[in-house]
């Protein structure tokens, strides 16, 4: 596949599609969760009119170039991941730009915004900023450890490393999924997802009780408002790539509209039972369950 | 049978003059014993060249030339003795004169109190 | 002195005996030749025609094995510079001089006196006939170097002829040295004798330059052993 | 000859053996250079027997009496500097 | 010709002469003697020439006119005229050398120094086994006179524990003798020869004479006395003691060995092991220099007395071979006495008065390489011949102990040189006496002199022919110049060097000559940096450069072998520069020592002695399944990843190149690592799978790698100082390299060349960086910086760029690396290693992140509010390394089509497909510059679009930060930096315990412990050196004969 200019409008739409679900759905999800909890809740356009806020405010500071360039950096990594990933089967239009890289490029692009958002929280010169950025890094390099072994399981499964291959794989029946098909790298992948959401129990790097808000600490205004838009942005990306992989993929709207909301609410649920683990304690866990089922999942495959 | 009994005799000697070198402390009864050992290789040596029933290894009238092959026992140990009589006595001086060296500088003839270098 | 019986006398007991193991296995097995060897039988069957010597020991040290004689001139020549060297590091206490335990009475010093030629004369009759009977320059040598002890234990105060021995030495041995290397020019090697005629067997001047070399070796031997008597009876010049 | 001379050798090697043990038992550092002394003296016999007539003299000349005398004027220049090994 | 009767002539001709001198014509006394020694080290010298260019025939003069055994012969022979030659000067230039004590003592020492001369040339000469014994006692009592040379009154109580012993040698020696006569009817040595005598009771009787000659040679444990001579001899004697003494009592023995025949070679080889080893292990504890020295020398002897036990394999090479070794440390052991003679302190660190002078320096080092065998002295040819042939004779056990000893001596010796180069100076230095220096000089001309001679005469090439080595060399001669001139000419002959041999070059050897050769320009530049003449960089530098410019194009194990010598030399004198560098310097030169002789031994057993052996032979190993193969492939591997530093022999490389200077530093992680890399490469492309017990060690290999890589970045992640950090994390690096070769599979190899090419950029980037801020903070501690990032941009940048490329996060070149690991581990069979390497990746993120934030991110500090960027030639080296990883983001095939089609001509496959800018292959795809459009547009737009929002944003001061309850103090307090990871320590610190440099140091610390207990023997008692002494032979004797016959 080569590059064509109607990509881009094609990439565009995507995007669009994809953060107004994002938006929508986290406002469900908390909306639920308040519900659940005998509360009314946020109305459900709360995230629209929190981005419309930030963007008016007029107090803007800045702590430098790198500062400046965190929540680019940030929001870059979500938009990047989300167009390196083909996002509905079988359809031209959703293919994004996923000839660029197979999997292991969105498995590293993860990377790209927490690394931008790191060194912009870093230059604020705030230390709450740097112990969150600490705090997250030790726990990710522990979380994503499932993930990686379950992808190289699936990709030994389906001996390919492109994604749309892998989806197509899928197709047929619903015991065609990755769910079915391998559940050990299912379920060691899933320990990933759930340790990556940043929520309970996992949600340390955030912190809100001891730190204010762990590294976004300093930023404000439009800085915000474009982490906030990658916070519904990122997400759904990378439940796409869950999606993709294990559950079948997305052969319309509906079906990813729906599969990407019944795999967030897993870290949702999950979230709500456990109360929050320290940073140590997540390594423990990740290397104590999460490690010895990925193990089992490359070797069995 | 007289050299078995000499060089039982020297080697005897060596043994005796060896223990008396390796257990006496003071300095001068050490080379004493050297010098009875000495003399112990020296009566080995020589009775190592004994050949019985011949004479000296000098050739006069009652030796002549012709038989002297058949007559004489073996000069070359005796030849050889003669040398390390001389060179024994060499090193018995030089080790007097380290002696007496060392006693100057100890006031002492104890061979464990020369002990600065080690290790 | 008692030798107590110590743990190092036990192991040199032991050692000693296991080495005395050794010596026994050697003497065990030792048979006396019943023939000479062929070393020693070209010894007995040519000393007289290649050397004229009739002592075939004399033949052996002087000139078959004449590297080796001068290799032992040389140890006591470089014991007795030693000797002066360790002795001159150490100035005796003033005053003190001579051996010490025996007095020198005038009994001792008229006898030297009269003993003294003879021995000399005695000494060079042993070194000059080394080639014909039993003795030589070693024992000659000795012989010498006595009577200078005897002189010596006589006048211990007195200073003699050290340039003189020191002199004796050196030319005696540089002349060896010069004969040997003669021997490589006229005759079939180096210290061979035969640089000088072979002359009548059995008579005092025959044998080459056996006596020549042995008179050599007894001056220097004589000369060596002053030497070390010397530097032990008398520091303060060294 | 054949008889007597094995016999005078294990005479002179007993009386060599003997003069050595004195020399190394005894006391007195100078009675044990004289008997050191006397093993050579001995040995020199022994070599005249052994039919070694050079040996012979060389060992009594050096052997037995320079190399005495040696210990000995080490020995006196020593006891003279105060030195009692007694 | 002269003939040789006339070197004794002379000697005792002038010994006499000297008598009939008066006591104060001193001067003239003192010219005689050099006068005759002059003449006899000539007629031996000449000799030596004639018989070595075949202008003569080997001679036997005769003496007496008597044919042998009739009467004395002594023999002129290649070897008797060369040690001959060696014992000659060695008494010339001591005599100059002892002159003021000569003076002192007057014509008697002098005749007595004539006297010894000639003796030992005796020995060397004779060939009669009694006048060996008369010159042995002559020189016993020499040395007896000449040990009163020293000042040192306990030379006296030394010299009389020496007579003591040689009294009983001498007893042995007699006896061995008469009973030896007695059995042959000769005392003539050849005649011996004919008649080889079995073990019987004439047996017994060579065995006494045996003995008594090695005891002559000071075999451990039985040395006590001769140590006591080294340590307070006058350094001028203890120069001829080890020198010339040991030389001509070794050759006395090997005559003897010779003659008594091959059965009695074990006994040679085990007692020289066994005082190689001993004596060895003995001197790790010494602290007195000259006693150190001694230690040494018998040790050296041994060495050559072990080879004397292998003359029945070595033929026409054994004086070679032998001589090699003997000759060298003849000319290093005198060189050093007569250097310890300049030194006034008797500590091994008061050599450090020597860095007056960087001549004596130099002559330490050349004659510390010399005893090591390094290359290029003859005992580095000598090593090589030997241990080939001891391979091809199955004498591997031997051959193990041989390189144990000298890995030993490599340490104490080493140690020594870097007490001496690094150690304070204790006391105002008085100046060199310049007779004195001149003497040194003359030992390391001699020394390198001998170096041409066994070069020309190998078999092998002469590495002092070798361009690349001469140019390095050059840069001693060129000193002087300042050192901006110096890197000109650096820089010139590397690309010079590059641009020349460049055409000849495969693939591989390419990507290689470009990192190494052109890399090593590149550093270079910031070499620019120094003022000052910087004395001793530039000849080491170049002689790393020469070492790896000559591996790349090796084509023998023997080339292959001498370039990797070469370079692990230059190298450890560049590390050793560091501030700190000493320890680090040692542990690397040991490990690197250990491993070449490791590669030396894998060589040798692969050849099976036959050489020249091509690196292609390899292959053939493989093919032909020898039973050896294996065990090749592991001494290989061990050899090479002691450079790549894989774990478990990498505790020498933190230290050594975190202390080592700013430039050194990415000299010797960016380039010198791949020296490892490129073995490894030529081991797996030649010799492939290797099955030992059923395991196949490329999987080992691939363990190892993971292992390197996991525990190199967890050690990283803990590391307060930058260097450190950086250091540790090329152990990750080269063990995600050591993986990917191991995988054994057509993208692996490609992945580790990646990696070849990125470390090297962004190691070096990142080194230079670090570097460069440790010019203006002064401190390699992070914690202590902090928010350098507005003072510094450039180099800022530089370490962003880094550490993108190097985590592996697209764009940059570092996620192709990661790509093509995925694809590579697809073809693998191997799974579980995958695990840990998965893990390393997010850690390197960590330490990574660290790296920039406690240094450039967080709060400025006070003290360093001035700082400005770092210096100009430090930064330019970082743009063109910027700019390089960028190029090679977008455009990978660059570099790597080319080594593909290389690769794949290798495995027979095509599993790459190059099209456009796109890479694809069988699982997946890659385009790199799709990606960077694609990051680039939406970053821009992201960009523009917070520009547009936020453009009016106002910059403000440090401290106004958005702070909970309390207000921020100072930056120190602000600044989280220290101890970033806490969390991680928690969790995973476990397993980071030192276990490794625990077991290294086990290793050392028994080893220390055992030579201090062992010495505890050597009481100093002379009467207990006797008694060991007699123990020694009756031991001896039990074993050897069993006491039975």
């Amino acid at each position: 596949m080569t590059f064509e200019w109607i990509h881009i409008a094609y990439a565009a739409l995507t995007l669009f599609i994809v953060i107004n679900y994002g938006m929508i759905m986290t406002a469900l999800v908390r909306k639920i969760g308040a519900r659940v909890g005998g509360r009314y809740g946020i109305p459900i356009w709360q995230n629209y009119i929190d981005l419309a806020k930030n963007i008016a405010l007029r107090s803007k500071i800045t702590h430098g170039v790198m500062y400046y360039l965190g929540p680019v950096f940030r929001l870059t990594g979500g938009v990047g991941l989300l167009l390196f990933v083909p996002t509905i089967y079988g359809s031209v239009m959703f293919q994004n730009f996923s000839y660029a890289g197979d999997l292991i490029l969105a498995l590293y692009f993860v990377f790209f915004g927490t690394l931008g958002m790191a060194l912009g929280a870093g230059e604020s010169g705030h230390p709450h900023s740097a112990i969150g950025v600490s705090r997250g890094l030790a726990q990710v390099t522990a979380a994503e450890l499932p993930l990686a072994l379950g992808v190289y399981a699936i990709s030994l499964q389906y001996q390919t490393l492109n994604i749309t291959e892998i989806v197509a794989a899928q197709q047929g029946s619903i015991f065609n999924w990755t769910l079915f098909t391998n559940p050990l790298t299912t379920i060691a992948a899933m320990f990933a997802f759930v340790g990556t959401m940043m929520r309970s129990p996992f949600d340390v790097v955030l912190a809100p009780q001891e730190i204010p808000i762990g590294p976004p600490t300093e930023y404000h205004s439009a800085y915000l408002a474009l982490m906030q838009t990658n916070r519904v942005l990122f997400p759904v990306a990378k439940v796409v790539i869950y999606m993709n992989l294990f559950f079948g993929g997305a052969t319309n709207w509906a079906e990813f509209a729906i599969k990407v909301f019944a795999i967030y609410m897993v870290s949702v649920l999950i979230g709500v039972v456990y109360p929050r683990f320290r940073v140590e304690q997540s390594i423990r866990f990740f290397l104590k369950w999460g490690l010895p089922v990925g193990i089992l999942a490359i070797l069995t495959v | 049978m007289l050299p078995t009994i000499a060089m039982a005799t020297g080697f005897a000697l060596i043994l005796m003059g060896l223990y008396g070198a390796l257990t006496h402390r003071n300095i001068l009864r050490m080379i004493l014993g050297f010098t009875i050992a000495s003399t112990g290789v020296n009566v080995v040596l020589v009775s190592v060249g004994y050949m019985p029933g011949r004479t000296a290894p000098i050739m006069d009238s009652a030796v002549p030339v012709a038989d002297a092959a058949a007559r004489v026992i073996d000069p070359v140990p005796q030849a050889l003795v003669l040398t390390a009589i001389v060179i024994g006595l060499g090193v018995t001086a030089l080790m007097l004169a380290y002696a007496y060296r060392l006693f100057r500088i100890r006031h002492s003839l104890d061979i464990s109190k020369f002990t600065e270098l080690k290790w | 002195m008692t030798t107590k019986f110590t743990t190092r006398s036990f192991v040199a007991l032991v050692l000693l005996a296991l080495l005395g193991v050794a010596f026994w296995t050697l003497a065990a097995g030792y048979t006396p030749d019943a023939e000479l060897n062929r070393t020693a039988a070209y010894y007995a069957e040519n000393t007289a025609r290649e050397t004229g010597a009739q002592n075939i020991v004399t033949a052996i040290i002087v000139t078959y094995r004449g590297l080796d004689t001068l290799g032992e001139v040389t140890v006591l020549f470089l014991t007795a510079a030693i000797v002066a060297l360790v002795l001159g590091q150490s100035k005796a206490p003033r005053g003190g001089s001579g051996s010490g335990f025996l007095p020198s009475g005038e009994l001792l010093q008229t006898g030297t006196k009269m003993l003294l030629p003879i021995i000399m004369l005695f000494g060079a009759y042993v070194f000059v006939n080394g080639h014909l009977t039993p003795g030589g320059g070693f024992q000659g040598g000795a012989i010498l170097a006595s009577g200078i002890l005897l002189l010596l234990l006589a006048e211990p105060k007195r200073r003699f002829g050290h340039a003189l021995i020191s002199r004796v030495e050196s030319v005696s041995g540089l002349v060896y040295v010069l004969i040997g290397i003669a021997g490589i020019v006229l005759a079939g090697g180096f210290l061979d004798n035969r640089i000088l005629p072979l002359g009548t067997f059995g008579a005092l001047l025959s044998a080459g330059a056996i006596p020549l070399i042995y008179t050599l070796i007894g001056l220097k031997v004589g000369a060596e052993f002053s030497s070390i008597l010397e530097s032990l009876e008398e520091t303060e010049d060294a | 000859m054949t008889l007597l001379a094995p016999l005078a050798a294990a005479g002179f090697g007993l009386a060599m053996i003997g003069a050595a043990l004195m020399a190394l038992r005894a006391r007195s550092t100078a009675v044990a250079v004289l008997a050191a002394g006397l093993v050579s003296l001995f040995a020199s016999v022994l070599f005249l027997i052994l039919a070694a007539p050079d040996v012979a003299m060389t060992e009594a000349a050096i052997g037995s009496g320079l190399t005495t005398f040696l210990f000995f004027y080490v020995l006196g220049r020593i006891r003279r500097e105060g030195y009692d090994d007694d | 010709m002269v003939s040789a009767i006339f070197i004794i002539a002379a000697g005792l001709g002038a010994a006499f002469l000297l008598g009939l001198l008066k006591e104060d014509q001193k001067a003239s006394a003192f010219a005689i003697t050099v006068a005759a020694l002059g003449f006899m080290s000539w007629v031996a010298y000449d000799w030596a020439v004639a018989l070595t260019t075949g202008r003569a025939a080997p001679v036997d003069i005769l003496t007496a006119g008597a044919e042998p055994p009739f009467a004395i012969n002594l023999r002129m022979g290649v070897a008797e005229a060369w040690l001959a030659t060696v014992i000659g000067v060695t008494g010339l230039v001591s005599a100059f050398y002892l002159r003021p004590a000569l003076m002192r003592l007057g014509r008697r020492a002098m005749a007595v120094l004539l006297v010894m001369t000639m003796a030992l040339t005796g020995l060397v000469l004779t060939r009669d086994i009694f006048n060996l014994f008369v010159f042995f006692e002559l020189v016993v009592i020499a040395t007896g006179g000449l040990v009163l040379l020293s000042d040192d009154e306990r030379a006296v109580a030394a010299g009389f524990k020496y007579l003591v012993v040689s009294q009983i040698i001498s007893l042995l020696l007699l006896i061995g003798i008469i009973f030896t006569y007695h059995a042959n009817g000769s005392l003539n040595i050849d005649d011996i020869a004919a008649t080889p005598m079995m073990f019987t009771g004439a047996g017994l009787a060579i065995f006494l004479v045996l003995i008594a000659l090695m005891l002559e040679l000071k075999p451990f444990p039985a040395n006590g006395w001769a140590l006591d001579i080294y340590e307070a001899a006058h350094p001028g004697f203890a120069a001829i003691f080890s020198a010339a003494s040991g030389t001509a009592a070794l050759y006395a023995a090997d005559k003897i060995f010779a003659a008594a025949g091959p059965d009695w070679l074990p006994l040679a080889t085990v007692l020289g092991l066994l005082s190689f080893l001993g004596s060895g292990v003995l001197a790790l504890k010494q602290t007195n220099d000259r006693r150190l020295l001694g230690y040494s020398s018998i040790g050296q002897i041994g060495f050559v007395l072990a080879v004397v036990g292998q003359r029945d394999i070595l033929g026409e090479s054994y004086l070679y071979i032998a001589g090699g070794i003997l000759i060298t440390h003849a000319v290093a052991k005198a060189g050093l006495y007569w250097l310890s003679g300049l030194v006034k302190g008797r500590g091994l660190d008061d050599w450090a008065v020597l860095r007056a002078n960087p001549l004596l320096v130099f002559a330490f080092a050349s004659f510390v390489a010399m005893l090591v065998g390094l290359p290029p002295f003859p005992g580095f040819y000598a090593k090589w011949d030997l241990m080939h042939a001891l391979a091809g004779s199955d004498r591997l056990v031997v051959l193990g102990l041989i390189l144990l000893g000298a890995l030993i001596e490599a340490g104490y010796m080493f140690r020594w040189f870097g007490y001496a180069l690094k150690r304070e100076v204790r006391e105002a230095f008085p100046g060199f006496a310049t007779d004195k220096t001149a003497v040194v000089l003359v030992a390391l001309a001699a020394g390198w002199a001998l170096g041409f001679v066994w070069g020309a005469a190998s078999a092998n090439p002469n590495l002092l022919t070798a361009l690349p080595i001469l140019f390095a060399l050059a840069f001693l001669v060129l000193e002087p110049l300042p050192a901006w001139a110096k890197n000109i000419l650096a820089i010139a002959g590397l690309v010079g060097w590059f641009v020349w041999r460049y055409p000849g070059y495969d693939p591989l050897q390419m990507i290689f000559a470009v990192v190494m050769i052109l890399g090593g320009a590149v550093i270079l530049l910031a070499s620019f940096y120094e003022k000052g003449r910087r004395i001793g960089f530039y000849p080491p530098t170049m002689l790393m450069y020469a070492g790896l410019a000559l591996l790349i194009e090796a084509q023998t194990s023997f080339e292959f072998f001498a370039a990797w010598e070469v370079l692990t030399i230059g190298s450890y004198f560049l590390i050793l520069r560091g501030r700190m560098g000493e320890p680090h310097a040692l542990s690397y030169i040991l490990f690197s020592l250990g491993g070449a002789f490791a590669i030396l031994a894998g060589f040798a057993v692969a050849s099976m002695g036959v050489q020249p052996f091509a690196l292609d032979n390899l292959k053939a190993l493989a093919e032909a399944a020898v039973p050896s193969a294996p065990w090749v492939f592991v001494l290989l591997a061990v050899g090479f990843m002691t450079k790549t530093a894989s774990i478990g022999l990498h505790i020498w490389l933190p230290g050594a190149h975190a202390e080592a200077e700013t430039d050194v530093s990415p000299m010797v992680s960016g380039i010198l690592l791949k020296a490892g890399l490129f073995g490894l490469f030529i081991l797996l492309m030649n010799m492939g799978h290797q099955h030992l017990w059923g395991v196949d060690l490329t999987e080992v290999l691939v363990w190892i790698g993971a292992l390197s890589a996991f525990l190199g970045a967890l050690m990283a992640i803990f590391q307060e100082d930058a260097k450190r950090l950086l250091a540790y994390s090329s152990i990750s690096q080269l063990g995600y390299a050591l993986f990917g070769l191991a995988l054994m599979n057509h993208v692996g190899w490609l992945l580790a060349m990646m990696f070849v090419i990125n470390h090297y950029i962004y190691k070096s980037m990142l080194f230079l960086a670090v570097g460069g801020v440790y010019k203006r903070t002064h401190t390699k501690l992070m914690y202590k910086m902090g928010g350098l990032i507005t003072l510094m941009p450039f180099t800022f940048v530089s370490v962003l760029v880094g550490i993108i490329a190097m985590s592996g996060v697209p764009p940059l070149s570092g996620f192709g690396g990661r790509w093509l690991f995925y694809n590579a581990i697809m073809a693998s069979d191997l799974r579980l290693p995958m695990v840990l390497i998965f893990m390393s990746g997010p850690i390197a993120f960590l330490y990574l992140f660290r790296l920039i934030h406690t240094i450039f991110l967080g709060q400025l500090k006070d003290e360093h509010r001035r700082l400005k960027e770092a210096p100009f030639w430090l930064v330019v080296p970082q743009m063109i390394f910027v700019l390089a990883l960028l190029a090679f983001a977008v455009l990978p095939g660059m570099a790597l089509q080319k080594v593909d089609g290389y690769i794949g001509s290798f495995f027979g496959d095509e599993p790459l497909i190059w099209s456009g800018r796109a890479i694809t292959s069988t699982f997946g795809h890659w385009n790199p510059v799709a990606i960077m459009g694609v990051i680039g547009v939406v970053f821009v737009t992201v960009l523009a679009l917070l520009l547009w929002m936020n453009h009016n944003a106002q910059k403000v001061k440090q401290f106004n930060i958005v702070f909970s309850a309390e207000r921020p103090f100072k930056p120190q307090t602000t600044h989280f930096a220290w101890n970033f990871f806490a969390p991680y320590r928690k969790a995973m610190g476990f397993l980071v315990m030192p276990l490794v440099t625990t077991f290294w140091g086990a290793i050392t610390d028994s080893l220390h412990s055992t030579a201090d207990f062992t010495r505890r023997f050597y009481t100093g008692n002379g009467q207990t050196y006797a008694v060991q002494v007699l123990f020694f032979v009756v031991a001896t004797y039990l074993i050897a004969m069993g006491g039975a016959s």
